[in-house]
C-alpha cells in the first residue's frame, strides 16, 4: 500500500556544527532512499535550514510537493521549534504537523566519531519520520477571560493589587476576613526605615479602595469554594451576620460607646487593650461599620440588653441577620492572606506570658502607636512605669530548628526601629540581641547605622533565658536575660525593665487549606508556592491564581506592595487580552472506553481530573490540564489519550529509533 | 510382515491420545502401547507464584473437574497455612463439591459411558452421542439432563464465583458465605438432585440390566482386569469424596493399606516411560512388575468402583441400598461383612450412579444443617506456610496436591497426583487386552471393534491430566495399517 | 452452506483444560438450537466427524470455526494450520488461544526446566534410568512418536490468522449464545458482521463497568493477599489493597470474582489498543500508591515505596497470569518463577528427606 | 561474564522536557562528550512514562532503557516524577522475572543545569550495559521459530516519487 503521508525530511549543517561531525549529504540521500517506503518524498540538506532561505524551502516544498507532514533534523527544538512551526503554519501547514529532531546538542556536539554519529542522526531522524506520521493538526486553545478579579486578603498587599487593578478600569472583589481591610499594617505606629506613620500613608489608600467605583468590598467575609479554571473561576464567598444594617447604619459609633460589654481586643490590638462586643477593630476602619461579636454580645447570651439597638437612631440593629451567600464569577484570582505571628509562648524559656513584661513585637507595635491603649506611651504592663533599660530579643521563632528554619526577613528593622522608638521616648537603655543584622535594602543599613549611633546596645548571641530570679541586688525586681556574647566570648546577665520578642512570621494557621481550595499548593513551611522562585514569583502552578505578599514567604512593607502590584500586572495583561491561548498539549478521556475505575482521580495536582457520578466516567477539564502525561500513562483502559505525546506518536518514534521501519530491522 | 496399527486421536488427553497396536507376522497383537503426547508442566511453572493462587492456577489443569483441582488446591492451602477450617467452612466447600459431583457424574453417564449402553454398543456411531440418547429416551429425558447440569453448575457460581474455574477457595476459609435465601433455592435443587439420581438408577436397571447381551458383555473377560483398588473412607469406611483416609484394597478385597493423604509418597511411586508425556503410578508397598494385573503387582485403579471397592459401604440410606444391589447381581460375597470387589470395568458406569446418588443425599444433608449459613467463613491467616498436602476424589480418581513455598508462602516446589493419572496403567492394560482378544489372526478390524477398543477405556471416564474428555462417548478413532514399510493398507474409521 | 442449507459449524481444541467446552454446554437448552441451526461438520466434544474428512474438506469449507486451546506443541500447531485452511471464519475461542493463559505461565520457564521437575525431581517418581519422553521411541514392536513440545507456549494469532476473538477464560455462556446469536443473524439474514480482528462476546470497557462496587479515587497504602484481610463489603477490592486486576481487564463476565470478594483475575484480557495487559496494570497500581512526599529524602522516598511493594507478591505472574504469550516479551529469558535459575539438584536433596 | 567489548549496546532514553531533555542540551552547548549508544525521547514528564514503552524497546531490540526526570521536589508538575519512580521500581522488580537484568532499566534525576551529570549517568549506563552483554530479545521471544517481528508496519510498495536534494 502507498503511504498515506507526504514527508518533508531536512537535515541542517548549522555550518559545520552538525557537518562537521555527522555525514549530512549522506544522511539527506538516505532519508530520501531508505525512508522512502514511510512517505518521504522529499529530502533535503542545507547549510541553516532555520535562516530564511532555509525556511523558504521547507515551504516551497510544502506548496509544490503538497508535503503532509515535515520533519527537521536540527537543533534543540527549545531553540528553533517555533520558528519551523511558524514556517510551516505560514506555508499553509499546520504547525503541529512538523517535528524537530535535535542532531546538535544530542548528535554532533556530544560525539565524536563521524560514523557512529551519522548512523545515530539516522535512527533520530527515522524516529522523527515514523513519530511525525502519527501527529494531528491541532489549534492552541483559547478560553475567554472574565475581566473581574477576585482579591483574597486586605492587608496592603491586598490593597496594592485591588487598587492598581481597581484604577485600571477593571472590577475587583476584595474579600477580607476581619471586620476592616488594613491587616497587620494598620497595627503598627512607625515603618522602617523612614519612620513615616503607618497609619498616614494606609488609610488613605484603604479609604479611597473603600470608595472606589470598582471595587466590591467584602470584609467579615470568606470564601467558602471554588471552581473552574483561569478565566472563569465560580467562587462561593460567606459574608458573615454583623447584625448591622450597612444600608442605614452612619458609623456614627454610638452603639460601641453604649455597649456595656468589654472584650479583651486579641487581634488588633493583640490583647493590650479592649473593645466592645459591638466594635469596629480601630477608629479609621474601612468599611466604618461596626459588626456585633456574637460569642460576647450579652442579648445572644442571654436574650437581654440590645442597648446598641435602643440607642441606634438609625435602627440598623438587626439581630435577625443572617449568614449571606455570594456566589462570584472571575476571571482572575490573586491570594494575599498574609501571615501569621509566631505564638511566642513557645519559646517558653522568653517567659512570654508567664512574666509580664516580656511583650511581642506586635504589642510594642500597639503600645507605641498613638491610638492604641497607652496612647503611645511606652510603659510596663502596669500602665505606667517607664522602662529604664529593654531588651530587644531577635529571630525569636526564626532561624531556629525548633521552630522555623526560615529567617522572618523584617525583624531586624523592626528591632532596630523598636530600639530607636525607645531610646526616643524614653531615653532608657536598649540592647539588641541579635544572630547576624540582616539590613540588606535600600537605606536599612543607613537606618541601623544611625541606631548604632543612638547609642543602643548590640549583642551578638543566642539569648538563653529571660528570667525574673536575680543573682545581684540590682537584678531585683528585674528581668535578667541570660546571654552568650559571641563577641567578647563570654557568658552576660543583662537586667533590664522590658523585653521585647522579634516573632517570627509565620504562614496562616489554614494555609494548606486555602492552598487546597484554590488549587495550589504550599512549601514544607506552609508558604504559598510560586510558579518559579526567580522568574515568576507571583504566579502560582495553577494557571490564573496569582500570590502576593506574605503568604508567599516573610517580606516587609516594600516587597509585599511590589508584590501586590505584580499580580496586579499580570492580571491586567490576562484581562487586556481578553482570550488566553493555552498549548493544545493536553489529555483527554474517551468516555466510551471509560470503566470509571477512578484510577486517574487524584493523579492530577492541578485538580483537571473530575468523575461524573451521573455517566461514571472521569473527565479532564482542558483549561485546568497542563499536558503531563502521568494520567495518559496510569490509565489501564487507554481511555485518556494525550495530545501531540500519544501513545501512538511515542510508540512510533520509538520504533523508528529502533529502526524497525527498516525493510530489515537493523540495531546499529 | 510386522503390522502397525495407529489409533490417533483417541481424543484429546493433554491433546490427543493415540494408541499403537503393534501385530505379529501372524497377525495377532503383539502389543498396545496408550500414549498420552502433550505435557503442560504445572508441577514447574507454579513454582514462583504465591501459594493461595494454586486452587485458581490448577483448576486450569481440567476445565471439565475444575472444582476437583481448586478443592484439593484449597485442602493443601489448609494444611500449608497450619489452618483449621471452621466446621460451617467445611460443610460448605463439601456441598459445593458435591454439586459439582452430580453435574460431572450426570455429564459422564448421559453424554460418554451411557450412549455405549443407552444405545448401544454397535448402534452406529452417528446416534451414540448425547443427542443419540436423546433420541432414545425422549427429548423431555435430554431436558432434564441439562436442567440437573445447570442448576448444579448455577449452585457451583453462586458458591465459587463463576460456573467454570471457581475463585473462592482460602486456606482455612471459603470467600462466599451462603445466605439464607441462598439457602432455600440450593435446598429444592438438592431434592431435585435425589430424584433425578432415582430416575437415572432406575433408567439403568431398565435398560442395561435388562437386557442380557449388555449383562453379558458387562461380565465378558476382555472387560474384566483384577487390580488393587483405591478410594478415601470417612471413619467408618464408608465412601467420602472431600476427606478421609485413603484405603487401597487388594483384589481379593484384603485391605493392604489405609493411609493419611499426606503420607501418599509412603505409598505411591510414578514410573516414566519415553513413549509418553504421563507417568504411571503404582504401589510402593507392591512394587512395579510392568503393566501386569493380580495381587502380585503394584498396578491399581482408582475410579467409582474402586472408591466402593475399598469401602465398606455408603453413608447415606438410597446409595447403600444401590450399592448393595450392585455388588448382588454381580455376585459379590460379603467376606466378614464387605463386598469383595468387582472388576468388570463396564461396571464402573454402574458405581458412578450409586455415586452420584450418594451425592445427591450428601447435599441435602449438608443444605440442611444448621451451621450451612453461617456467615464467618472467610478467616485472616498470620501463620508462616511451609509444606502442605491436599487430597479429594476427583470423580476420576484420588486427586493429591503437594506444595511446598517459603516463609512468604512462594511456592518453591509443586507435585501433583491427578484422578486419572492413577488408572493410566490400567487403562493401558485393559486397552492391550481389548485389543487382544479382539484383534486376531485374520481378522479384519472393523468400526464395531474399534468401539469395543475403545469402552475399554472409556469406562475410567478417562481425563488424562485431566483435561480429557468427549461428550458423546465418542472418540474419533482411526485406524491406520501399515507394513512394515510404513505403506498404508488399510484405513478405516469407526464412523463410516 | 451445506446441502440442507445449514452453515457449517466446527470447533477444537489445541491445549487448553477442556473448559471453554464446559462452558459452550452451560448455554443449556440453547445448545440443542445450535444443534437444529447449524451442521456440526467437526467437534470432537459435541459430534462425530472424519479426520480425514477434515483434511477432505474444500478449503474454507467450514463456514464457523472455534478454536480454543493454546500452541504448546507441533501437533497443536499442525491443526492450527489445517483448521485455517479449512475455515471460513476462524475464531480464537478463550483465553488460551486468544492469549495462552494460566499455561503460558509455563513461558516463565523453559521445556528443559519442565521436563526436570516433572520427570526426574518430582518427589513421587521414581525414574532410576532418569528416562525422558522422546520424540521418537524404539520398542521392541517397532516405534513410537510423540509430538514435539515447544519452549515457548504461543497463541493462535502466531501460528495462523484468526478472524474474531472471544476472550475470557472460559468465555461466559451468555456471551457465548450472544455471538453465535450475531453469527446466525449474518449466516442466515445476511446482517453485517463485526470487522475482521474485532473482539466479541465482551464489551468494550474495564471490569469495573460491571463491578457491583462503587468507586472512589484509590491509594494504596499496602496491598494485601486474600487471606490476609477479610474484605469490607461494599467496598471496592482494590481500595481496599487487594489485587485487582479489573481496571485492566476487559469487561463482558458480569465482574463475577469481585461479586465472591476475590479479585478479578484478568481472564478477559488487555482492552483496546493496549499492547500489554500486565504493563498497563503495573502502571496503573504504582500510580496509586499512596506513599512519600515529593519534600522527602530520595532515599526514604524509596524505602517507603519498596515498602509498600514489598506486600505485593509475583508481580510478573499477577500482571501476567493469562495475557503472557501476548505479551510484548512473551515469554522470560531464563526460569522467571522468581528463581534465577531453577536448582534441580538442591529440590532433590530437599525431597529426599521429605520423603523419609 | 563475556567479553562484550566490541559489544555497542542501544539504549533508548526518556527525558522530561523541562529538566532533563534540557541537561541533553546544555551537554551540547558545553560540548561535553558521551558515547552514541543513547536514543533519546522527549515526554513533557517522567510522569508520561509507560512501562510498556520500556518493554517495547526491549522488545524491539534495546539493550537497556534509561528514565530521566527532574530530582525529587523539582518536579515541573510538582511530583509526577515520584510516580515515575514508583513505576520504575515495579518495573525493575517485573522485568527481573522475566529474567532481565533490573540494571538495564535505569532512572536518573537529571536538573536542567545537569548536562555534566547526564553525560555521566549516559556513558557509566553504557559501560554497564555493555558489561551485561547484549539482550537480544527479538530472538529469545523467537525460540522454536516464533518468528517475533516487534509490531511493525507493513513496508509499503516503494513509492514512484524521485528523491529531489538539494544541491
Amino acid at each position: 500500500m502507498m503511504p498515506q503521508e507526504r514527508i518533508g525530511v531536512y537535515i541542517c549543517h548549522c555550518g559545520s556544527n552538525i557537518a562537521g561531525t555527522v555525514d549530512v549529504e549522506e544522511l539527506s540521500s538516505w532519508a530520501g532512499e531508505a525512508l522512502r517506503h514511510r512517505g518521504v518524498v522529499v529530502a533535503r540538506d542545507y547549510k541553516f535550514m532555520c535562516s530564511s532561505l532555509g525556511q523558504d524551502l521547507i515551504a516551497k516544498d510544502i506548496k509544490e510537493d503538497k508535503l503532509t507532514r515535515v520533519v527537521v533534523a536540527a537543533c534543540s527544538p527549545h531553540l528553533h521549534e517555533a520558528t519551523f512551526r511558524k514556517a510551516c503554519a505560514d506555508a499553509g501547514l499546520n504547525p503541529y504537523l512538523c517535528e524537530l529532531v535535535s542532531i546538535r546538542e544530542q548528535v554532533s556536539w556530544v560525539h565524536t566519531d563521524k560514523v557512529a554519529a551519522t548512523a545515530k542522526a539516522k535512527a533520530v531522524i527515522s524516529g522523527g519520520v515514523e513519530r511525525v506520521i502519527h501527529h494531528e493538526p491541532l489549534e492552541p486553545m483559547s478560553v475567554p477571560i472574565n475581566p473581574a478579579t477576585l482579591v483574597v486578603g486586605g492587608g496592603i498587599a491586598g490593597i496594592q493589587a485591588a487598587m492598581e487593578i481597581a484604577d485600571s478600569g477593571f472590577h475587583v472583589y476584595l474579600v477580607e476576613r476581619e471586620p476592616s481591610i488594613g491587616g497587620h499594617m494598620a497595627q503598627f505606629d512607625k515603618t522602617f526605615p523612614t519612620l513615616d506613620c503607618a497609619a498616614c500613608i494606609l488609610t488613605p489608600k484603604m479609604v479611597s479602595i473603600g470608595s472606589h467605583p470598582h471595587v466590591t468590598l467584602l470584609t467579615y467575609s470568606e470564601v467558602e469554594q471554588v471552581d473552574g479554571y483561569v478565566g472563569n473561576f465560580s467562587v462561593r464567598v460567606r459574608k458573615k451576620a454583623s447584625y448591622v444594617n450597612h444600608d442605614v447604619c452612619t458609623g456614627c459609633s454610638i452603639c460601641e460607646e453604649k455597649c456595656p460589654k468589654k472584650v479583651v481586643d486579641s487581634v488588633f490590638e493583640a490583647g493590650l487593650g479592649y473593645r466592645k462586643a459591638i466594635y469596629r477593630p480601630f477608629p479609621q476602619a474601612v468599611p466604618k461599620y461596626p459588626v456585633i461579636d456574637a460569642e460576647n454580645c450579652i442579648y445572644f447570651d442571654t436574650g437581654k440588653c440590645k442597648a446598641c439597638e435602643i440607642h441606634c437612631e438609625a435602627g440598623a440593629i438587626d439581630f435577625e441577620q443572617e449568614d449571606q451567600i455570594i456566589e462570584l464569577n472571575v476571571g482572575n484570582i490573586i491570594l494575599a492572606t498574609g501571615y501569621d505571628l509566631f505564638d511566642a509562648r513557645r519559646e517558653t524559656q522568653y517567659g512570654y506570658g508567664r512574666l509580664a513584661n516580656v511583650f511581642t513585637s506586635l504589642e510594642f507595635e500597639r503600645l507605641t502607636n498613638a491610638a492604641g491603649p497607652t496612647n503611645g506611651e511606652i510603659v510596663l504592663r502596669d500602665g505606667e512605669t517607664k522602662p529604664k533599660a529593654v531588651g530587644i530579643i531577635h529571630c525569636v521563632g526564626s532561624r531556629d530548628r525548633k521552630f522555623n528554619n526560615y529567617c522572618s526577613v523584617i525583624c531586624c528593622m523592626q528591632s532596630l526601629k523598636f530600639a530607636h522608638l525607645v531610646k526616643e521616648r524614653t531615653g532608657a537603655e536598649v540592647y539588641n540581641f541579635y544572630i547576624d543584622m540582616r539590613t540588606a535594602y535600600k537605606e536599612y543599613d543607613e537606618f541601623y547605622q544611625r541606631v548604632l549611633s543612638e547609642g543602643v546596645h548590640f549583642i551578638r548571641g543566642r539569648v538563653a533565658e529571660v528570667t525574673d530570679v536575680s543573682n545581684t541586688p540590682e537584678e531585683e525586681e528585674r528581668l535578667v536575660i541570660q546571654t552568650e556574647d559571641t563577641r567578647m566570648g563570654k557568658q552576660r546577665r543583662i537586667p533590664v525593665d522590658m523585653v521585647i520578642l522579634s516573632a517570627a512570621l509565620e504562614p496562616r494557621h489554614d494555609s494548606d487549606e486555602i492552598a487546597h481550595m484554590f488549587g495550589i499548593s504550599c512549601s514544607v513551611n506552609g508558604w504559598f508556592i510560586e510558579k518559579h522562585p526567580k522568574l515568576d514569583p507571583v504566579a502560582t502552578m495553577t494557571e490564573g491564581i496569582f500570590i502576593a505578599g506574605c503568604a508567599q514567604g516573610p517580606k516587609d512593607i516594600p516587597s509585599t506592595v511590589t508584590q501586590g502590584a505584580a499580580a496586579a500586572a499580570r492580571v491586567l495583561g490576562r484581562i487586556q487580552q481578553k482570550e488566553l491561548a493555552l498549548e493544545p498539549i493536553r489529555a483527554e478521556v474517551t468516555e466510551a472506553l471509560c470503566s470509571g475505575c477512578r484510577i486517574c482521580n487524584n493523579l492530577c495536582p492541578y485538580h483537571a481530573i473530575t468523575f461524573d457520578e451521573a455517566k461514571e466516567v472521569s473527565v479532564i477539564n482542558a483549561a485546568l490540564c497542563q499536558g503531563c502525561g502521568t494520567c495518559v500513562a496510569a490509565c489501564p483502559s487507554n481511555a485518556i489519550s494525550g495530545t501531540q505525546f500519544s501513545n501512538e506518536q511515542v510508540m512510533a518514534q520509538l520504533e523508528g529509533l529502533l529502526m524497525l521501519n527498516m525493510a530489515e530491522p537493523v540495531l546499529a | 510382515m510386522t503390522q502397525q496399527i495407529t489409533i490417533d486421536p483417541v481424543t484429546r488427553l493433554e491433546g490427543h491420545g493415540k494408541i499403537d497396536i503393534f501385530l505379529d507376522d501372524e497377525g495377532n497383537v503383539d502389543n498396545a502401547y496408550f500414549v498420552i503426547p502433550e505435557l503442560r508442566g504445572f508441577e514447574q511453572f507454579c513454582v514462583g507464584r504465591p501459594a493461595e493462587e494454586m486452587p485458581r492456577i490448577t483448576n486450569r489443569i481440567c476445565g471439565v473437574c475444575p472444582e476437583a483441582h481448586h478443592m484439593a488446591g484449597t485442602k493443601a492451602l489448609d494444611a500449608l497455612f497450619h489452618v483449621e477450617p471452621s466446621p460451617a467452612v467445611k460443610k460448605l466447600r463439601e456441598m459445593f463439591y458435591m454439586a459439582f459431583y452430580v453435574t460431572d457424574h450426570t455429564t459422564h453417564f448421559y453424554a460418554l459411558g451411557g450412549p455405549d449402553f443407552v444405545v448401544g454398543p454397535d448402534a452406529p456411531a452417528a446416534e451414540r452421542n448425547i443427542l443419540g440418547v436423546i433420541h432414545k429416551v425422549g427429548v423431555d429425558i435430554g431436558k432434564q439432563v441439562i436442567a440437573c447440569r445447570q442448576r448444579n453448575h448455577h449452585v457451583i457460581q453462586m458458591l465459587g464465583g463463576r460456573g467454570v474455574h471457581p475463585v473462592a477457595g482460602l486456606p482455612g476459609g471459603w470467600a462466599k458465605a451462603l445466605t439464607e435465601e441462598e439457602r432455600v433455592e440450593v435446598e429444592k435443587i438438592a431434592r431435585e438432585n435425589v430424584e433425578f439420581a432415582k430416575f437415572s438408577l432406575k433408567l439403568f436397571a431398565d435398560v442395561v440390566l435388562g437386557n442380557q447381551d449388555y449383562v453379558d458383555l458387562v461380565l465378558s473377560d476382555a472387560f474384566t482386569e483384577p487390580t488393587y483398588s483405591m478410594g478415601m473412607v470417612d471413619e467408618n469406611n464408608m465412601v467420602n469424596f472431600y476427606d478421609g483416609k485413603i484405603r487401597v484394597v487388594a483384589p481379593d478385597g484384603e485391605e493392604l493399606v489405609k493411609y493419611e493423604a499426606k503420607d501418599y509418597q509412603k505409598h505411591i511411586a510414578e514410573r516414566v516411560e519415553p513413549w509418553t508425556y504421563l507417568k504411571f503410578p503404582y504401589l510402593k508397598d507392591v512394587g512395579w512388575k510392568g503393566f501386569v494385573p493380580g495381587k502380585d503387582s503394584g498396578v491399581y485403579c482408582a475410579t467409582p468402583l474402586s472408591r466402593l471397592n475399598a469401602a465398606d459401604g455408603m453413608a447415606t440410606p438410597l446409595a447403600q441400598e444401590a450399592y448393595e444391589q450392585m455388588y448382588e447381581t454381580l455376585g459379590s460375597k460379603r467376606i466378614n461383612g464387605r463386598y469383595q470387589p468387582v472388576h468388570y470395568r463396564l461396571s464402573i458406569h454402574w458405581a458412578r450412579l450409586i455415586e452420584l446418588m450418594f451425592a445427591a443425599e450428601r447435599m441435602l444433608n449438608l443444605v440442611t444443617d444448621p451451621v450451612i449459613t453461617d456467615p464467618n467463613v472467610r478467616v485472616v491467616v498470620n501463620n508462616i506456610p511451609d509444606e502442605g498436602v491436599g487430597c479429594v476424589e476427583a470423580p476420576r480418581g484420588t486427586l493429591t496436591h503437594h506444595y511446598w513455598t517459603d516463609e512468604n508462602g512462594i511456592l518453591t516446589r509443586v507435585n501433583l497426583i491427578v484422578g486419572t493419572t492413577n488408572n493410566y496403567a490400567p487403562i493401558a492394560m485393559s486397552v492391550k487386552k481389548a485389543a487382544k482378544s479382539l484383534i486376531k489372526q485374520g481378522t479384519v478390524v472393523t468400526e464395531g471393534l474399534l468401539n469395543r477398543v475403545e469402552m475399554a477405556f472409556r469406562a475410567y471416564d478417562p481425563c488424562f491430566g485431566c483435561a480429557t474428555h468427549s461428550l458423546p462417548g465418542q472418540m474419533p478413532l482411526e485406524v491406520v495399517i501399515r507394513d512394515s514399510q510404513g505403506e498404508e493398507v488399510q484405513r478405516l474409521s469407526q464412523f463410516t | 452452506m451445506s446441502e440442507n442449507g445449514k452453515p457449517k459449524f466446527g470447533m477444537y481444541w489445541a491445549s487448553s483444560c477442556g473448559g471453554c467446552e464446559i462452558s459452550v454446554l452451560n448455554i443449556g437448552e440453547h445448545i440443542l438450537t445450535v444443534d437444529e441451526i447449524f451442521d456440526v461438520v467437526f467437534w470432537p466434544v459435541a459430534a462425530d466427524f472424519k479426520y480425514k474428512d477434515v483434511r477432505g474438506y474444500p478449503d474454507g469449507y467450514i463456514d464457523l470455526c472455534l478454536f480454543n486451546g493454546a500452541i504448546r506443541n507441533s501437533e497443536n500447531e499442525e491443526m492450527a494450520h489445517l483448521l485455517r485452511q479449512k475455515s471460513k471464519v476462524l475464531v480464537a475461542f478463550g483465553s488460551c488461544a486468544y492469549e495462552g493463559c494460566i499455561p503460558a505461565l509455563a513461558n516463565f520457564t523453559s521445556k528443559e526446566a519442565i521436563l526436570q521437575t516433572v520427570f526426574l525431581d518430582s518427589p513421587s517418581v521414581d525414574n532410576p534410568d532418569r528416562v525422558l519422553p522422546q520424540p521418537v521411541t524404539a520398542v521392541p514392536e517397532g516405534e513410537i512418536r510423540i509430538p514435539e513440545m515447544y519452549e515457548t507456549v504461543k497463541s493462535l494469532d502466531q501460528v495462523v490468522d484468526v478472524d474474531y476473538i472471544i476472550p475470557g477464560c472460559p468465555p461466559e455462556p451468555h456471551q457465548i449464545w450472544a455471538v453465535l446469536q450475531v453469527v446466525v443473524a449474518a449466516l442466515t439474514e445476511g446482517a453485517e458482521l463485526p470487522p475482521k480482528g474485532s473482539i466479541v462476546g465482551a464489551q468494550e470497557t474495564a471490569v469495573c463497568e460491571e463491578c457491583i462496587y462503587p468507586k472512589s479515587e484509590k491509594k494504596i497504602f499496602r496491598f494485601y493477599r486474600p487471606y490476609e484481610k477479610v474484605p469490607e463489603p461494599g467496598v471496592c477490592l482494590l481500595e481496599q489493597g487487594i489485587v485487582c486486576m479489573g481496571p485492566a481487564t476487559r469487561g463482558g463476565c458480569g465482574a463475577l470474582c469481585p461479586q465472591v470478594g476475590m479479585g478479578c483475575r484478568g481472564c478477559y484480557g488487555p482492552l483496546g489498543e493496549v499492547k500489554d495487559q500486565g504493563a498497563r496494570m503495573l502502571s496503573a497500581m504504582a500510580s496509586v500508591i499512596g506513599v512519600g512526599e515529593p519534600e522527602m529524602d530520595e532515599r526514604m522516598l524509596e524505602r517507603e515505596f519498596e515498602t509498600v511493594m514489598d506486600t505485593l507478591a509475583d508481580p510478573a505472574g499477577t500482571f501476567y497470569r493469562f495475557s503472557m504469550s501476548h505479551s510484548l516479551l512473551r515469554r522470560a529469558k531464563v526460569n522467571g518463577n522468581g528463581h534465577a535459575e531453577p536448582e534441580p539438584a538442591e529440590a532433590g536433596t530437599t525431597n529426599v528427606e521429605m520423603a523419609n | 561474564m563475556m567479553n562484550n567489548e566490541n559489544f555497542e549496546p542501544v539504549i533508548i532514553g526518556f527525558t522530561c522536557n523541562w529538566c532533563s531533555y534540557r541537561a541533553a542540551d546544555l551537554a551540547g552547548t558545553a560540548r561535553v562528550k558521551y558515547p552514541p549508544n543513547v536514543r533519546l525521547i522527549r515526554l513533557m514528564c517522567s510522569g508520561r512514562m509507560d512501562p510498556t514503552f520500556v518493554l517495547q524497546a526491549f522488545a524491539g531490540g534495546a539493550d537497556g532503557v534509561l528514565i530521566t526526570g527532574c530530582h525529587p521536589g523539582e518536579c515541573h508538575y510538582l511530583e509526577q516524577n515520584l510516580k515515575a519512580l514508583r513505576r520504575t521500581m515495579l518495573l525493575k522488580r517485573t522485568v527481573a522475572q522475566f529474567g532481565i537484568e533490573p540494571e538495564r532499566v535505569r532512572l536518573v534525576w537529571a536538573s536542567a543545569a545537569e548536562g555534566v551529570h547526564l553525560a555521566h549517568m549516559i556513558t557509566d549506563m553504557v559501560e554497564e550495559i555493555r558489561a551485561l552483554g547484549p539482550l537480544n530479545w527479538p530472538q529469545v521471544a523467537a525460540l522454536n521459530g516464533n518468528s517475533h517481528v516487534p509490531v511493525l508496519k507493513k513496508a509499503a510498495t516503494v513509492s514512484e516519487e524521485k528523491v529531489e536534494v538539494a544541491a
